[in-house]
């Protein structure tokens, strides 16, 4: 009902009972410490979503999640790491050091560039950005799995530009089609359009390339609002699936104009990846014992978010304690 | 006692290396700060931009992720990766972007993904991210490296970010139309590139540092032939530095 | 004397083939009647969208071009032509694009370019536009078109937009997954075309008009054996068309 | 001067004297009768420039005032019309059919595409949009000059998709990089910054692939304006090379939140564009006689400025007389 929210209006568990399966291809919004769908993968964990194959470019605290809590079994990605909190994700380096999920690695552009493709609709993009690395030369995913489900037929192929010279090589690269992307907003209106503020990074292009899409958002606006001003809306309603009312939805990482990162939370975070048993813990007191996003924001407590709230007229926390 | 650090030195160093009008593509680590000293000192007109799509931002308070809300605010433009990138590699801007990696070699070449097996990593790193994409489409490239034998290698475990390939003209014939490191970073001096085999040379060690030191920190043969002393950091620069871009010392680290 | 003219009777035709959540990429001509009326009748729930990047916008006016300003006001999204054509091909979206042509072959092709020799032509129109996308990355593509012999031709001046090509599977053996024409409606009846060879018949006449008629307006050989009379417009329909969508009659033309 | 407009503002006159020249490639920004870059236009006709290449998607009144006036040799065009007011543009029309003017068609995507090529570096774009269609299989180019100036050496070729089977084939695009693409833009900030209101067209991915760019606008705004909102803005300053101070600059085309179409003057265009000696005095006396925009301004005089002023709420003069 492209008209009208209140069909595709549902909880987090709703919306990943319905969207999201064991082995699906999925695609992660946000970029490392920036509007992580963190609601979504809570709820995925709470789930026990099993064998996810993780698409995305620079990812960070709800891809390390998500591995830490053992959901995830592939992986393409250009970057895990968690800003200054954790320079490499941590579940991240610890699951790859031990085999436990199939990595592919591209560049963040080269990333951008599949979902970009996807979202477009064309079968590959090309560009020069790789040639001659090892991300060109390098596979991670096993010949056997190579071309079955969403794994390319070849990770990426170089060819001559046929426009000009013997010297003109360029990288293609597969599009991008994942099962699912899950993007959080910060508004979604009663039409269901929806409307991000700040970087997009490329969640559009990740929305856009996904069979279905489920956006989680700070807040629902009128259709007046949102309707008002059409240069500033981001997808229309007919390509998203499901909308999640989930305010902080995205803590511990920032959501511009309305919080920022969470230092604290990524800090005991970054200390508890460290070690299996104490993130083992973490995971029952946060995730596991929690029943939903009510439940997680009264245990970050009042006032932890009113520390991180930000400024809307600057779009973070000024003067927040970020050590 | 010195009176600077070698984060200072580095940051100066790296800073003086900007051109006015040159469009930046920071980190959030040392490269925010040269980038920021340069636009205050003799850059007013450069331009610093992330690859997450923030492009000049104001910059009130230093962002500690390329996603940092705080890459948002002020800017003059809020867009995304694809639209990043574009910029990065346009034929119309100066790009100068800086990377760091886990490990060198002698023609620039850098990785930040692995070491040990790509598949059965000994220890795993972030990945490229945008590296790759810098080092394919920049207009020119500054890495900094703390200098240790460990990172300074004869041989990758895995090339992330094309430098000069294997020197000499290999680059071009790869396929790229610019772009390659100008110069390399470290906590003891600045290297750069022959103009003609493009293998790695000690430029400048910073006062106080004796060129053996770098000789035993770098893993490969390279020529100390050309070097002489750094530049000290001016008072100009290290008060624009502690005062006035990281006075919480966020990235400077401990003072000297 | 008629109780309808034939733009009329042609808008609801075609608006009756829009389904309920279509998205429909509309023209400026009597595809955006068809929609309109669509819309307030029977699919509530479809979404009008513009080449030019205008989203379901609110067409409080009729535009008179998709460059219209009337297309860019209180829609869901102004965006532009990338994104526009993205979502005409988007493999999740039920798209039913509207086209007219200047000639039409039997299997649907249609020529929107020149008439006599391509560098050298006798007329030249405007060209493609976005007809030749609509035509290949559709999920349908509904044809109006004025019913004369020298526009319903056995070999289209040049092919702009890909219908069922030289029909029977030559369409998908081109390389396209989806699409092809769906129906023809003219000011004398609706053609579609067979499930396997893919050539044209005559589906249905309006009322009044001969089966013959269409027959010598028609410059290639036509199945005609499935004809059946059209349902005239409803009163609803009418009212909708001359008294909310064309007031003015800006589209509609004279009334019959 | 990225953070200073002082080094770019101009006149029109110097901006068309400094960025075009006899032989450019010129991109035109806009749509049949929205946002022509008609001050540019006009100007470029006085200076009596001669043999442009200008390549465009959808394109109507500048287009074809710069082919009437004799300044076009050649064109890569997806569509020349000017709405409902000249379906196909008149002059254009009278100047192929006369083989006044070398041609080459393409589709809306296709030339839209190739903009986004140049606009990101990238060699070509692949897409199924026009496989087996005379776009592809003929050129209108001679073949002496392929490969020659800013000619691409193909116009495109179709290839098999290499991530897929034998039958998924793929048509390639060589990317434009125009030598100056010509945009009007409601508002550049003191900053340098773009930015344009309503549909964008291709007007962004032009400007970002050509070699220079000139933009006229409505309205210079403060700085502190253009900074409050970066999600609002269109390009960065260091893209524009000229920025051209145009009220009404896209007169008699649109300019949404400022101005509507003027039908009146369209009516006029396309009853004198229908005759040689007509068309030759409209030129005299809208373009050769009229020394700058303020001059042509006084000539379409206050009373047809304020009809089709835009109700600011929604974009355009409401109830204004269309037929």
């Amino acid at each position: 009902m492209p008209h009208d929210i209140a069909g595709k209006l549902m909880s987090a568990e709703d919306a990943v009972r319905r969207f999201v399966s064991d082995g699906s291809q999925v695609a992660l919004g946000g970029f490392t410490v920036s509007r992580n769908a963190m609601a979504l993968a809570r709820e995925i964990i709470r789930q026990k979503k099993r064998n996810l194959y993780i698409v995305c470019h620079s990812h960070g605290q709800s891809l390390d999640l998500l591995i830490g809590a053992g959901c995830v079994r592939r992986l393409e990605i250009a970057y895990g790491g968690t800003g200054r909190f954790a320079p490499t994700c941590i579940r991240f380096r610890k699951a790859v050091g031990a085999g436990q999920i199939e990595v592919e690695d591209y560049s963040n552009y080269q990333m951008s560039l599949r979902f970009l493709a996807g979202a477009m609709g064309l079968p590959f993009m090309a560009t020069k950005s790789g040639l001659e690395t090892d991300l060109v030369k390098v596979e991670g995913f096993a010949a056997e799995v190579r071309g079955t489900g969403k794994v390319p037929s070849k990770k990426l192929t170089v060819m001559r530009n046929p426009f000009n010279g013997e010297e003109d090589k360029v990288v293609l690269l597969p599009a991008l089609n994942p099962d699912v992307a899950l993007i959080h907003a910060q508004y979604v209106g009663e039409d269901g359009t929806v409307r991000m503020k700040g970087l997009t990074f490329a969640d559009l292009e990740q929305a856009r390339s996904a069979d279905h899409v489920i956006v989680t958002c700070e807040e629902i606006v009128p259709r007046s609002f949102i309707r008002d001003d059409p240069d500033q809306n981001s997808l229309p309603s007919f390509l998203v699936d499901a909308v999640v009312k989930a305010p902080f939805g995205a803590h511990p990482t920032a959501c511009y104009s309305f919080y920022d990162y969470d230092p604290q939370h990524l800090n005991l975070y970054k200390d508890v990846a460290a070690r299996d048993d104490l993130f083992s813990e973490y995971l029952d007191e946060w995730v596991y014992s929690v029943p939903n996003e009510e439940a997680y924001l009264e245990k970050v407590g009042v006032a932890n978010l009113m520390k991180i709230k930000a400024n809307p007229a600057i779009g973070y926390a000024p003067g927040l304690d970020r050590r | 006692m010195k009176a600077y650090s070698p984060r200072e030195m580095m940051a100066t160093s790296a800073g003086r290396m900007i051109g006015n009008g040159d469009v930046v593509f920071a980190g959030t680590g040392i490269s925010m700060l040269a980038a920021t000293v340069a636009k205050r000192i003799h850059a007013p007109d450069a331009v610093v931009f992330f690859e997450t799509g923030g492009i000049d931002p104001s910059l009130e308070e230093l962002p500690l992720a390329v996603a940092d809300p705080r890459v948002m605010s002020g800017a003059a433009m809020n867009a995304g990766l694809i639209e990043a990138f574009s910029l990065l590699g346009h034929r119309r801007l100066h790009t100068i972007a800086f990377l760091g990696a886990a490990q060198i070699d002698r023609f620039g070449n850098l990785n930040s993904t692995v070491l040990g097996d790509y598949r059965n990593p000994r220890t795993r790193f972030p990945g490229s991210g945008g590296a790759c994409d810098a080092a394919s489409l920049a207009w020119g490239v500054i890495v900094f490296m703390q200098h240790d034998k460990r990172r300074f290698v004869e041989k990758l475990d895995y090339l992330t970010s094309p430098g000069w390939l294997s020197g000499d003209d290999s680059r071009r014939q790869a396929g790229f139309s610019r772009g390659g490191p100008i110069a390399v970073v470290t906590n003891l001096g600045i290297m750069r590139f022959d103009d003609t085999s493009r293998a790695m040379y000690l430029s400048e060690v910073y006062p106080g540092v004796e060129v053996q030191e770098v000789v035993v920190s770098t893993g490969f043969e390279m020529d100390v032939s050309r070097v002489r002393e750094a530049d000290p950091p001016t008072e100009e620069e290290l008060r624009i530095l502690r005062e006035e871009v990281d006075p919480q010392r966020l990235i400077l680290g401990p003072p000297a």
